[in-house]
């Protein structure tokens, strides 16, 4: 019994990392999804992304390591690998919310609105009216 | 000596946090992030020292900078948006 | 020798820390907004350097102290220059400071 | 020497080419030649490609001379040089198309741009197809994504600008779901070379951690393919976009994720762990009917051809997807044929709806009656199309069909040869009503008469026409690259 | 006590991300959104991820907190309450959230020096790029060269996005001289910062001898191109929010702008195609010169250039696009 504990104990030791990652992702998956305000929904796409970012680095992560710039007293280092992704990913990143901002402007001064329920009323009509 | 520090900034900032979710106006929020912005700024001083490589500063250098341009381009756009509004914000 | 940079450095973070966290919970407790920036901005310049001196005295003189000091004097120009921006944008804005009268 | 740098020409040409296209902004016209220019050559080295690796091999091609799991990798074997081809062959008949039906749906401040995204969304495509390296596929997915927002967010109507941001929601969240089982990936094998994970993944097919992965991807690449329950975004995006738009991204995008899809299922994953492990065909079979029967309906109901034609995309995607859930050699086949034929078909469509367009103006069902006298090469390439994509024999749609049904009969499930007969029904009633539309019904008075679309217009779309009959009637060539392809993929030794 | 400060600001983000989720207030929204940025731009740091720090910052909490903020402007600040049911996307998101966590439990610990993550490809990164490549930053390394092709991918998007902002929203052209009484007019009714102007003129001299530092320092400390070139829109940035977008604009015309974010891209490529002509593959920087190893740092100076001037003048432009959109009158000073 004691060892199945300890077992608990030093798995989720292991992995609150992921956990607390999920759960900033999915926050953010749930702002994208569910809100309907169009900024919002940007934002939220951007913490789902930066929390993606953070898994990465946590998969990098070695315990005892420094960061991976030679260093005279380094140990060991974290793994270079992820950060050169995530570097890549952040600049996508941005330019998809440049767009997705430029986006919303032109929107706005289209249809006056920037709720995702309003749009898709005055769309409907449209639809109709053709 | 730099853990008590690291801790210190640690709680300053989650204070911060506090005042920049409570609002209740726009400014106090600017005002929060202003104040946990330079707060970063130390802790990554103090954390290069905690881990014994310190010449991580070029980065502190650089928060700062975007802290402030961050508020300035707040203060910016606020001018333009339909302030008067007396509504308290949730 | 390693003593007494310890004992400086120790007294500047320690006055770091109180004035960091007096003005976090000025930036709590005050009542309004004039109160808290008040409260905020000017502690924050003062711990901001108790804050660099503690470091710069453990690291002594090398390329890190001048990044710090860099470090300093960016936040002593942009963190008065922002809380002067902030109040006064704030007032322009119509913001009402609390008074004896109000309420 | 230029041979041995083919791969990597194939994505740098396109690449390089985009930013001077941009740097001739004042002059539309002249960024629209390099533009084509360039996609003659992207067809060129495409062909070049297909001959070197049928006659040696698969080519491989090591970036920066760093060699496959440290540096980045381009590998081109029979499959993804059967859909280079496709993808650069649509491209080199749809640039040049684009310059007068760009003229008239596009501001001209806009115009270059719309050209230099279009190169750029060519070199995205491409290098997806190309990639070796699943990061690398992540980054050149995002080029062409961003591009076809722009492309589509350059429509007339106030709709493209939704239309745009909803597949920018949605092709984004589906771009990381995808680096998320690419980091799931990466964290179980260290790797992120396809060649090394397919190595590496059989080892790890009890992993839980594995099995999370494929489900991100397989949503990830179901988002961008408009997997049925997830194409909300295809049909607004594909019927307000600039004609010449949508009949380049109507015919490669969505090949490129379904290629993407296979090469995950059976190169990477690997057969025994998709199909065994996992069972994939059990989501695949069941949903790719629903989708086929079910979107063939929607389209049944569409004013917009163009959306209609949308809704029938999705409705094709659906086949392919019945092609991989089939799982069996001929099924497969059948996916890479109907990758091939659809291509050819919808292109055809959507030029032909693109034609159309540039002389009244819109593409309604009804502002296009008795426009068969008026329009007649254009009305009669639409024909052809239309006839391939409900299945008609001599056409391509019939031999993808044919083959689909041989690989269910091979299985024995004859629900699914009814499905797919009944769907062709329904094709043939939305097919029927344009033709009955253009050429039964005689033009209203007040429509303004219009004359036969100009050449430059109508050579692209007879091209495309053309090449439906022709694969047709001839579907040796086509069959054989799909069939080897295919045979490849399911002996497991993929790449 | 690294860990101390990973689960606090891991607690942090999460208090941060669930007032978002429940905040009405778009501007208290991104404000958080900076908040946010900066707090994981933090747990980089803590995870020894010193380059991806910087840019994180950079970007969230700059580049992208400042471009919503210009969105707000046009969009209004209050989200409506919506009728839709948040039903569905819960479940969504919880049959997606509840597939990862059941994932992790096969998952590698973390932090463990024996996963597989950090044995196979990364070993050589670590051990022989010094050797290889000759600079000491071997995320740079990676990064450049190993990996180079990915850079030149991640350019182009940052390129492809320009193409799209700039099709979307028009830079204003700037009023030409005979307009000048106009401005005059304007001027008066702008709320001008006299001392935000004098702090942003006497910081632009340094922030451009950062961005240089950054630049050409990124070999052997944190830094690069990319965050090179957002440290120089951050300067442009500033001068615009102070001075008006006219003066920017009259600084930086778009025209150069434009030139010089195709002409990033050309660089980086060029290098590929310089590389291909003397011998070796596409972006292989060892032929760019007799010794493999300066070859390599020729190379990476080169492409590094080629990113930190597109980076550069993309944001630039792009901001200047939004400025053009959200404040439409206010090209005089203030």
């Amino acid at each position: 019994m004691d060892s199945f504990f300890n077992e608990v104990i030093s798995g989720a030791l292991g992995r609150y990392n992921y956990w607390v990652v999920i759960f900033l992702m999915m926050s953010g998956f749930y702002v994208v999804i569910g809100s309907t305000n169009l900024v919002k929904k940007i934002v939220g796409l951007n913490i789902f992304q930066t929390s993606v970012f953070i898994l990465y680095i946590s998969i990098g992560k070695i315990n005892g390591g420094t960061a991976p710039i030679v260093w005279a007293n380094a140990e060991r280092y974290s793994n270079p690998l992820p950060h050169v992704l995530i570097l890549t990913a952040i600049v996508v990143g941005v330019a998809t919310t440049a767009l997705g901002l430029s986006l919303i402007m032109r929107i706005k001064h289209a249809y006056n609105t920037v709720e995702e329920d309003e749009i898709l009323a005055i769309s409907l009509e449209e639809d109709e009216d053709e | 000596m730099f853990a008590t520090a690291t801790i210190a900034l640690l709680v300053i900032m989650c204070l911060a946090l506090v005042r920049a979710f409570r609002g209740p106006k726009i400014f106090d929020r600017i005002l929060a992030v202003n104040m946990f912005g330079t707060k970063t700024v130390l802790l990554i001083a103090v954390y290069g020292f905690l881990t014994g490589r310190p010449e991580f500063l070029d980065l502190g250098i650089f928060y700062a900078l975007i802290n402030f341009v961050g508020v300035i381009a707040a203060l910016k756009f606020i001018e333009r948006l339909e302030f008067y509004d007396e509504r308290e914000e949730r | 020798m390693d003593v007494v940079t310890d004992l400086i450095s120790w007294i500047f973070l320690g006055l770091g820390i109180f004035l960091g966290l007096t003005g976090a919970f000025g930036l709590l407790r005050f009542p309004d907004f004039y109160t808290r920036v008040h409260a905020a901005s000017i502690s924050d310049t003062l711990c901001t350097a108790c804050f660099i001196f503690g470091l710069a005295f453990q690291s002594g003189f090398n390329l890190v102290t001048a990044k710090l000091f860099i470090i300093l004097i960016l936040l002593w120009l942009t963190g008065p220059a922002a809380s002067h921006a902030l109040v006064r944008a704030a007032h322009t804005a119509g913001l009402k400071p609390i008074t004896e009268n109000s309420d | 020497m230029i041979a041995s740098h083919l791969p990597a020409l194939q994505v740098v040409v396109p690449l390089l080419g985009a930013p001077f296209c941009f740097l001739l902004w004042r002059s539309p016209r002249l960024s629209w030649l390099l533009a084509t220019l360039i996609s003659w050559l992207t067809f060129a080295i495409s062909i070049a490609l297909l001959v070197t690796v049928n006659n040696s091999g698969t080519i491989e091609y090591a970036f920066g001379g760093w060699q496959a799991p440290w540096g980045i990798e381009y590998v081109v074997d029979q499959l993804n040089a059967f859909v280079l081809l496709i993808v650069s062959g649509i491209a080199a008949v749809v640039f040049p198309y684009s310059w007068i039906s760009v003229q008239q749906e596009v501001e001209l401040r806009q115009q270059s741009l719309f050209f230099t995204s279009m190169v750029l969304c060519l070199a995205g495509l491409l290098g997806i197809t190309i990639a070796g390296d699943a990061f690398n596929l992540f980054v050149l997915l995002e080029i062409s994504s961003l591009s076809t927002y722009t492309m589509i967010s350059m429509g007339r109507d106030r709709r493209a600008l939704t239309a745009s941001f909803q597949y920018l929601i949605m092709g984004t969240i589906g771009a990381t779901f995808i680096i998320i089982g690419v980091g799931i990936l990466f964290m179980l094998t260290g790797s992120l070379n396809m060649q090394d994970l397919a190595q590496r993944i059989p080892e790890l097919d009890q992993s839980r951690a594995l099995h999370v992965a494929f489900g991100f991807l397989i949503t990830g690449i179901g988002l961008k393919l408009a997997m049925f329950p997830l194409h909300l975004w295809l049909p607004n995006a594909y019927a307000y976009a600039p004609s010449a738009a949508s009949a380049f991204i109507a015919s490669t995008a969505t090949k490129v994720a379904v290629y993407v899809m296979v090469r995950y299922l059976f190169s990477i994953f690997g057969v025994n762990f998709s199909f065994q492990t996992i069972h994939i065909q059990w989501l695949f079979v069941p949903v790719s009917l629903f989708a086929i029967l079910f979107t063939s309906i929607v389209a049944l109901f569409q004013r917009d051809i163009k959306r209609m034609l949308a809704y029938s995309s999705v409705a094709q995607i659906g086949y392919m997807l019945l092609g991989i859930g089939l799982f069996n050699v001929t099924g497969l086949t059948a996916t890479l044929l109907h990758l091939f034929n659809h291509a050819l078909m919808k292109g055809a469509l959507f030029l032909a709806m693109g034609a159309v367009c540039y002389r009244i103006g819109n593409t309604f069902i009804d502002s296009m009656q008795g426009l068969g006298k008026q329009m007649p090469w254009t009305m009669a390439a639409f024909v052809i199309g239309g006839l391939s994509i409900v299945g008609v024999p001599l056409t391509t749609g019939f031999i993808s069909k044919w083959v689909l049904i041989q690989a269910a009969v091979e299985r024995g499930w004859w629900p699914v040869i009814i499905v797919i007969v009944v769907a062709s029904l329904i094709a043939m009633m939305y097919i029927w009503r344009v033709i009955e539309a253009v050429y039964l019904q005689s033009r209203p008075e007040n429509a303004k008469n219009v004359s036969e679309a100009p050449l430059s217009l109508l050579i692209p779309v007879w091209i495309l026409a053309l090449a439906n009959l022709y694969f047709g009637a001839n579907a040796t060539l086509s069959s054989e690259l799909a069939g080897n392809a295919a045979a490849t993929l399911f002996s497991g030794t993929g790449f | 006590m690294e860990l101390l400060v990973n689960i606090s600001l891991l607690f942090m983000l999460s208090l941060t991300v669930i007032a978002v989720v429940r905040l009405k207030s778009l501007f208290a929204i991104v404000m958080l959104f900076g908040i946010y940025s900066l707090l994981s731009a933090m747990i980089f740091i803590a995870l020894d991820a010193v380059d991806v720090a910087f840019t994180e910052a950079a970007v969230g909490a700059g580049i992208s907190t400042v471009l919503m903020l210009a969105t707000l402007v046009t969009t209004g600040r209050w989200e409506k309450k919506s009728s839709r049911s948040s039903f569905l996307p819960l479940l969504i998101v919880s049959i997606t959230g509840a597939a990862l966590v059941w994932g992790t439990l096969d998952m590698p610990e973390y932090g463990n020096p024996d996963n597989p993550a950090h044995h196979h490809v990364a070993d050589r990164y670590i051990e022989q790029s010094p050797e290889e490549i000759g600079i000491p930053n071997m995320v740079t390394s990676v990064l450049a060269s190993y990996r180079g092709f990915d850079t030149l991918g991640e350019v182009i998007v940052v390129f492809t996005a320009l193409i799209g902002v700039l099709s979307l929203l028009q830079v204003r052209t700037p009023p030409s001289v005979a307009e000048t009484p106009l401005r005059n007019e304007n001027r008066k009714l702008s709320r001008p910062y006299p001392v935000l102007q004098v702090v942003a003129l006497v910081m632009m001299p340094f922030i451009i001898l950062f961005a240089l530092y950054v630049q050409f320092h990124g070999d052997f400390g944190p830094g690069g191109g990319f965050q090179a070139g957002v440290i120089f829109a951050v300067a442009f940035i500033l001068y615009t929010l102070t001075y008006g977008l006219d003066d920017a604009l009259a600084l930086t015309p778009v025209s150069v702008l434009k030139a010089l974010a195709a002409g990033g891209v050309l660089i980086y490529g060029g290098t590929g195609v310089v590389s291909m002509l003397l011998g070796g593959n596409f972006l292989d920087y060892n032929v760019l010169s007799s010794n493999p190893v300066s070859g390599q740092h020729i190379g990476i100076i080169v492409i590094e250039l080629g990113v930190g001037i597109t980076v550069a003048s993309v944001l630039i432009c792009a901001f200047y696009a939004f400025m053009t959109r959200a404040l439409p009158d206010q090209g005089q000073k203030g």
